[in-house]
């Protein structure tokens, strides 16, 4: 068996995608390996979260291999879903609950134990102290966007987290403690795979970037 | 052979309004669907040769520039 | 598998209590219907006893329809369906949990009120019995179908309507089955026939729905 | 999951033929073109037997005079109704099993016809009850059941029309088509149970005369007509469909550079 720290975590070839009549990429290949951080860079509509989507499984891809820890995705289909956090633009959190009983409910969905002391912890560090039992729709924008990016801070199984632009609407502060979270998973041996818009310093040993301009049809 | 005169046919025994209604509908709808069909045929092909046209157009634009 | 069921389950009903105002409408909507029927139909008790049944039950199946979009929509809009989609649980367990919160809501309240409607409608005691157990069987099958329309209509313009055009020929069978219910034993016949049937729809849907609604969510959500 | 792409996929095993050869729009487009007239000439031919012997050859009935002569299209239409509808959900299945697009588009491409033919069949069904039962409406099994399947035609156009991605169509699609075969005898003997229970408010179809051997051909011999129509029809609604879905490739190009002639 190969080294372990070696086999890429996810790895995709030849992927190619579409949606509805346009073809968006194709013969795409790409590896992200425990320790790894990769950035999916491209212009609007090149098909960054499309392919987010694909390599989490909410989509399928028009054609091209998915490979978890270099086996098929078909065959280890709940190692893969266990293994990944997925984060959209849309914050996957209610607004008629409080933050705290967003991240309860979106850890049990998930099929993950949630410590609530840690649950707590997370909600103080990513800054809505003030704001635990106040129902999520009276929130901003920005905290709002916290309250789901506060599941990365609590411990998540998930080795690979998938982050579809999640620094848009964070003041400085929150970008800041977001990377930070970022570089302490992917130097605990986990790994992110993540679209951005705005520069964003994260510091890592080992980075990568995609650009979908290149597989562009 | 039932009917002795077109006059007769046309009557169907006192039921022409129903028989030749059902007849009459059904050929109706079948030719309906066709040029239905044939419009529909028509509208796709366009749609080719226009691709067609616009791919050549893009050939001729990589190769002249 | 247990746990995400009865969590899942808490979700929704905790997300109804805040919103209580929504689960009134289904109710309002049966409570509506059926009691416009004498206005249009004529207020003689015998005309009225024997519609009472088929009233009841096309009310319910109705009111069923109008909301069974609220089950996936208010999650798709705000992302959680996505990552209920992406959850190591079976997404079928996490439908089924969602459409007993559902049923709860909406299909219970309407077998409860049921005897205050058999009233309007002059049904004897049993007849009442008999409609309010059917009611009973026949609504969970009832959103268990809806559900599967609902997923398939995720999000396209038109959806209530669209809705009601795929589903409404698959609650034939259960209504036929529900509302004969009463027919039949005011013929004198027993009615042992209508229970069994309706509850075969109940256990085949309880078995295929949720599997054909989480497939529906997959195409959907792809 | 990736699409068999290419035409060349093999089954493992499978010795020469190669199963999914025309699997693939490409290479079944030619085919269904060179299909197309053989279908229109076989459906003419047998129409213009079948209206012969149904109008020339059976003789006028006993008890219902000339107007019986109806089931020569009525049958049919009711026939053909069931049967494009199973073999629609049919093509959803194989879609859905191989993932093939062109069997999604098969399936497309019979709704309407089949949609047709469930019209034809309530409509024939009303003018023959007119003079036979008195009304147009009966709430007969069959008529009823007919009735839903021309719903459940609808509830599958109605849904691939509202939604504009062709992937999702075609899976949407295929999952109603496939509860609705499934429901479509539990309808029909949930109808026909009701009706019996009913049995005093209506009278049922199954009066109908007694079956001479030359009514039996007349109407076999339409239903033939009506298979080689609907096939034809799907046929030509298929290549348009495929022209219309796979614009982007360049099959499609070539196609229309070769002034879109008749392969």
């Amino acid at each position: 068996m190969a080294d372990a720290a070696d086999t890429p975590m996810l790895s995709a070839r030849a992927l190619s995608c579409a949606r509805g009549r346009v073809r968006l990429f194709a013969g795409l290949d790409l590896a992200v390996r425990p320790g790894e951080l990769l950035q999916v860079a491209g212009g609007n509509g090149t098909g960054k979260t499309s392919l987010l989507r694909i390599l989490c499984g909410l989509s399928e891809a028009e054609a091209g291999e998915l490979m978890w820890r270099a086996r098929p995705v078909r065959e280890v289909r709940d190692d893969w879903k266990a293994g990944l956090l997925y984060l959209g633009h849309r914050n996957a959190v209610k607004d008629d609950f409080t933050p705290l009983e967003n991240l309860r409910f979106s850890a049990a969905i998930a099929g993950e134990a949630l410590d609530a002391d840690r649950a707590l912890r997370a909600l103080v560090d990513i800054g809505l102290r003030t704001r635990l039992d106040v129902a999520t729709r009276n929130l901003s924008q920005g905290q709002r966007r916290r309250v789901a990016l506060a599941r990365l801070l609590c411990g998540t199984r998930a080795a690979l987290w998938l982050l579809d632009e999640p620094f848009t609407a964070l003041d400085a502060a929150a970008v800041a403690q977001l990377a930070g979270a970022i570089a302490a998973h992917v130097r605990g041996g986990g790994a992110v795979i993540y679209t951005t818009h705005q520069p964003v310093d994260i510091d890592v040993p080992t980075r990568a970037c995609v650009n979908l301009d290149d597989y562009a049809c | 052979m039932n009917w002795e005169s077109a006059r007769q046919f046309w009557e169907m025994g006192g039921y022409g309004f129903f028989v030749w209604g059902s007849y009459g509908v059904t050929a109706l709808l079948v030719a309906a669907e066709l040029l239905l069909l044939a419009r529909r045929t028509k509208q796709a092909r366009a749609l080719a040769t226009q691709d067609a046209a616009l791919a050549r157009i893009d050939a001729e634009r990589r190769s002249g520039s | 598998m247990l746990s995400v069921f009865a969590t899942v389950l808490r979700r929704d009903l905790l997300l109804a209590w805040r919103r209580r105002a929504d689960v009134l409408t289904a109710l309002g909507f049966f409570l509506l219907v059926t009691s416009l029927f004498p206005l249009g139909v004529g207020p003689e008790p015998e005309q009225l006893a024997q519609i009472a049944a088929g009233v009841m039950w096309v009310a319910a199946l109705l009111a069923t329809l109008l909301s069974v979009t609220r089950l996936f929509e208010s999650d798709e809009a705000d992302g959680t369906l996505e990552q209920m989609l992406l959850s190591v649980e079976p997404l079928a367990v996490i439908v089924l949990a969602k459409v007993c919160a559902y049923w709860l809501l909406t299909g219970l309240p309407l077998v409860l009120i049921a005897p205050l409607i058999a009233l309007q409608f002059s049904l004897s005691p049993q007849e009442t019995g008999i409609v309010c157990a059917t009611l009973l069987i026949g609504t969970p099958t009832l959103s268990l179908l809806g559900a599967v329309g609902a997923a398939l209509t995720l999000g396209l313009r038109g959806g209530g309507a669209l809705i009601a055009l795929l589903v409404l020929p698959l609650y034939v069978p259960v209504l036929i089955f529900g509302a004969g219910a009463v027919d039949r034993w005011r013929a004198g016949l027993d009615v042992d026939g209508n229970f069994a049937l309706l509850g075969a729809c109940l256990l085949v849907s309880l078995a295929v729905a949720p599997l054909a609604s989480a497939a529906a969510l997959r195409i959907a959500q792809d | 999951m990736s699409e068999p792409q290419s035409s060349a996929a093999r089954l493992p095993g499978a010795p020469g033929f190669n199963l999914f050869h025309y699997a693939s729009p490409q290479t079944f487009y030619p085919l269904a073109g060179r299909l197309l007239w053989p279908c229109w000439l076989l459906a003419a031919a047998l129409c213009a037997i079948g209206l012969y012997i149904g109008f020339f050859v059976a003789p006028t009935d006993a008890t219902q005079g000339d107007s019986y002569r109806i089931i020569f299209i009525h049958v049919p239409a009711a026939w053909m109704s069931m049967v494009v509808y199973l073999a629609m959900a049919f093509w959803c299945i194989v879609g859905l099993i191989f993932n093939t697009r062109l069997s999604f588009m098969m399936s497309s491409a019979l709704a309407p016809t089949g949609a047709l033919w469930a019209f034809v069949a309530l409509w024939t069904g009303a003018l023959w009850g007119k003079p036979t039962w008195g009304t147009y409406w009966v709430w007969d099994a069959r008529l009823t059941s007919e009735l839903i399947l021309f719903f459940l035609y609808c509830g599958y156009m109605a849904l691939q029309a509202a939604i504009d991605d062709p992937r999702r169509a075609d899976r949407a699609g295929a999952l109603i088509a496939i509860v609705g075969a499934v429901n479509v005898p539990i309808i029909y003997f949930s109808v026909k149970w009701w009706n019996t229970l009913h049995q005093g408010a209506s009278v049922s179809l199954t009066a109908a005369p007694t079956m001479a051997t030359t009514m039996l051909w007349g109407m076999l011999v339409m239903a033939l007509a009506a298979w080689a129509y609907t096939v034809g029809a799907a046929l030509l609604r298929v290549r348009a469909i495929m022209i219309e879905r796979e614009r982007h490739t360049d099959w499609v190009r070539q196609l229309a550079q070769g002034g879109g002639s008749r392969t």
